[in-house]
């Protein structure tokens, strides 16, 4: 039988370095004191949790707290969702999760729509492994939901 | 070597598959096992030779089909020690055979205070439908609770199963731990406090001798797609006397003697649970399963077995970081191991392994209730069979180190 | 010809079967059909190649299964004109599929003074489970006739369908006189008066275009093993709406969302009403069959048995003492020819056809309230498709008149 | 295709020429008066129906009629049995029907076995024909539920 990690190049497909470091090294994981938005996710079938936390000011994210557990994929997009929040509002947010979906589903992006993306592209080796992209996009889905909700009320 | 494995390998077909660059080694059995060609062609040798509908056919084809189809009950009746073909009935898979009880028998005498003891350790398919049953009729769900190593508690067996209990179900081999559990000791609380007691054997009979009347059950059930078998059909066995005063369940063609717009009247067993044209083609495939499994000896399948998981049980004892869930000792096991990465997820895990052309599965397998008792939400879990080889446990094991590797470089 | 008839034939491989000394002459379609080596390849190529369980695997046997089966199911619901796959539920035929909407919608919906209207032609499964559901409820069970010459009484079908009416329930085809009903028009009276829709599809999704957005239908049921696929698999489309506040009817895995002792969550449609391991193999088989013939073009399946059922049908006119059941003209008529000899009673001739190599079949044919209507308890039934000939239909002429000589000489 | 009754050769074992003359002329069909035993027997699958009378001094058969409709098989084998009867006893009537029953299941009979069967013995070529056993046996079955009962009490 093979053994080494020989059978593990194709892996860093799925496992960009981007996304092991933000696994590693999840970022905005202090609970917030005062969130507008705070929502919970998960999948039951694989057991990833995802909690997010909003801060806003008028339209604009001004404080974002994500943390949960889970495997790599969820966990380290749910991290860099966390990041690409800073500063955003509502509406360029939801923007970036159609976009998010869009690269999911295997749709070819805009050079511009790359660089809008930035490390979040790092997530595009999900769509080689069907059964991962449901972790991968936990968290954005989540996200639109709350947004859409808020809107709604 | 109980068993001549290489000589079993060159029946399965897919086992000369290979995942990308890698050879498949399939570790997934206990959600379903792989096909040997006997059971295939036997598909085939249906569909080209003798394809017609079964039952009151005056052609040849319909005569040859029906002999086959009823000639495949009697060999599963022979198979878990039934004495009767008509005390089997052809289901879609376990899920329906236990649902047909819960309804059919369920419905009909259970009431209001009365209470159905099931195990820790069954299966969302040996949950559910008595929690829904219990919900529908007014009686109460009791659990067995496992021990701190994963076997079933007796003693709380025995305080648990009272007059009031109207039937107990429980899985033979838990298809979570790989614990074989001691169903004729239950079936007898069941028995002496005057209960029934439905015996969930979809990890049993593939991979054990069993013998329903010597296990004294009065239900046992089955899926054929986990022992060789094809999909889309299982098997429930009742105690004639049982079936016979339960009301059928489906309705429509062949399970019925005789139709007016006012009434019908129901065909003799096991046809008056069988409603519709019946899965011809897989229970005939069954019956080649049946026919594989018999002529190995199912004394030398649990050998096999035995064997296989003493030899990984040792191998994962090297990997510090892994905890496993169930008995870590070799006794009253099947050959399921369900473990956890202290800091790998399953999924990772299950995808690194696929990368190497190993198949695991991971999640809650479909028993949350006793995954989540280990207060993990999923695990991965490694099943073995009839081919695979102490070589395969070394790939694992090298998988899971070369994914440690990986991950926490 | 409208369909390349000889090609098709060379498809199936049991079409070169010789029973005795005889070449096959299938003409017991309406019972099941034969399959296609395509569909025979669909389920060696699943077994040999990507066998495993379904949904939530993640290593790439399990990926490739899951994705073969649901495309299957996209096909079907394309082969049948449903928008979305998530309306097609798996069942092991039509019969279940029937059930599972008298237990499951009709358990929670139908009320004492309710009435369930079906039709004159329904088969056993489309009677029992409605009568048995007018049991457990307290309805009434309605019956539209049908007209002398044996098609359905659509002034009595205005009549009928009242707004007392919950569900009315038609075949499409009639599997004893051939006929073809306006389930169309039948599905605007029951939408009329706030009733649901339920077509039986056995007879029609094989040999017609079926369009259920078209027919405007709330329900549709099909058998695969009637129309090329496999043994044990069948469908129900429900329109989504109804389908969603519908309970589930069997539990188990893939059903569920979590699970606790207490209690359980339902999956999404269409798996809230799958529960257990589905008929994998015989699914993605099913989706070969589709393809089968969505490729040769319903309407010319259509075109085919309407020629051949003609020709048929003026060569029975040569039989003097042989009385048909269903219509004599060929108009909205399906491929099915029931008869009675006044003489030799089915069960001989049967067996003298067989004799023949010529397989029809004699009895009931699960329509005992429909078969005497005739004022007769038996009746014996040819049925084509796409692979029948003109000279197969002489040959079931030529056999009955030898039968005559062999018994009135 | 073939044509011709030539496929037909086979039949003869299935419809001897004894069997075919039970069917077209059916023995004891007139009704009794005062039956002492009278029975209805019906296969619903096939439609077959017999209706067996007797009268009966004490164990001995003294009166029969057997009439129905159905199948050649099951017709001429109603009209066989009534044959059969004449003058019999309820215990060998029987042990008649046991022989049958043998018969039908393909066991080997002693001549003398044979000898009893007399006419009967025209049907051992149904066994040929499984689903057609059904039919053979339909009045037998009937005729022995009824005599049993009748000892019983
Ligand atoms: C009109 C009709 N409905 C229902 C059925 C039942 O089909 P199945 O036995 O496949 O459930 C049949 C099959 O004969 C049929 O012809
Ligand atoms: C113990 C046990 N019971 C029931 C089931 C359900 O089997 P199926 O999905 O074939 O109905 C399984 C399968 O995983 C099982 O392991």
């Amino acid at each position: 039988m093979t053994g080494g990690t020989s059978g593990l190049d194709d892996l860093d497909e799925l496992y960009e370095s981007i996304i092991l470091d933000h696994y590693r090294n999840p970022r905005h994981t202090e609970p917030l004191e005062h969130p507008d938005v705070d929502v919970e996710a998960n999948n039951p079938f694989c057991g990833d949790e995802i909690h997010i936390q909003l801060e806003l000011d008028g339209d604009t994210v001004t404080g974002v707290s994500v943390s949960g557990r889970g495997c790599a994929i969820s966990q380290s997009s749910a991290s860099l969702l966390s990041e690409m929040l800073e500063d955003k509002n509502a509406a360029d947010a939801l923007e970036f999760v159609t976009l998010v979906r869009r690269m999911m589903r295997g749709d070819t992006l805009t050079e511009e729509e790359k660089d809008i993306l930035g490390d979040v592209a790092a997530l595009e080796g999900v769509k080689r492994f069907p059964v991962r992209i449901k972790c991968a996009l936990l968290s954005w889905t989540a996200l639109e939901d709350s947004l859409v909700n808020r809107a709604g009320t | 070597m109980t068993l001549d494995v290489q000589k079993i390998r060159a029946d399965f077909p897919i086992l000369s598959r290979k995942i990308g660059k890698h050879p498949l080694v399939y570790l997934d059995n206990a959600a379903t096992s792989q096909k040997p060609r006997q059971v295939i062609d036997a598909l085939v040798d249906y569909y080209t030779r003798y394809n017609a509908n079964v039952h009151r056919g005056v052609h040849t084809l319909s005569i040859e089909a029906t002999e086959a189809f009823e000639a495949a009950r009697a060999k599963v009746a022979k198979f878990i020690g039934a004495a009767n073909p008509e005390s089997i009935i052809w289901t879609r898979n376990i899920s329906e055979a236990i649902n047909l009880v819960a309804y059919s028998w369920g419905d009909t005498n259970v009431k209001p205070g009365d209470e159905i003891v099931i195990t820790a350790m069954e299966h969302h398919s040996g949950i559910v439908p008595w929690q829904q049953l219990a919900a529908r009729s007014g009686a109460t769900l009791k659990i067995i609770p496992r021990t701190e190593e994963g076997r079933l508690n007796m003693d709380a067996a025995e305080r648990l199963i009272t007059r009031k209990t109207k039937i107990v179900a429980a899985v033979q081999m838990s298809s979570v731990l790989g614990t074989v559990i001691d169903v004729k000791a239950i079936g007898r609380l069941a028995h002496d406090n005057g209960a029934l007691m439905l015996v969930d054997g979809a990890q049993s009979a593939p991979h054990l001798p069993v013998d329903v009347e010597e296990l004294g059950c009065d239900f046992f059930g089955l899926s054929a797609h986990k022992m060789l078998g094809p999909t889309g059909i299982g098997v429930l066995y009742g105690r004639p006397e049982v079936l016979e005063a339960m009301p059928p369940w489906m309705f429509g063609g062949d399970m019925i003697l005789a139709v007016s717009y006012e009434d019908a009247s129901w065909n003799d067993l096991p046809y008056k649970f069988e409603a519709g044209t019946p899965n011809i083609a897989d229970a005939i495939a069954t019956g080649a399963a049946v026919d594989y499994l018999a002529a190995l000896g199912m004394d030398n399948v649990r050998s096999h077995e035995i064997e296989l998981t003493g030899y990984a049980l040792d191998r994962f004892a090297e990997l510090e970081r892994v905890r496993l869930l169930g008995p870590r000792d070799n006794a009253d096991r099947g050959g399921i191991i369900s473990f956890v990465h202290d800091t790998i997820h399953p999924h990772d895990l299950g995808t690194a392994l696929d990368q190497m052309g190993i198949a695991i599965r991971t999640g809650h397998h479909c028993a949350m209730p006793l995954v989540r008792s280990y207060e993990v939400v999923a695990a991965a879990r490694a099943s073995f069979y009839i081919y695979n080889t102490p070589s395969e446990v070394d790939a694992l094991i090298d998988g899971i180190k070369a994914t440690e590797r990986y991950f926490l470089k």
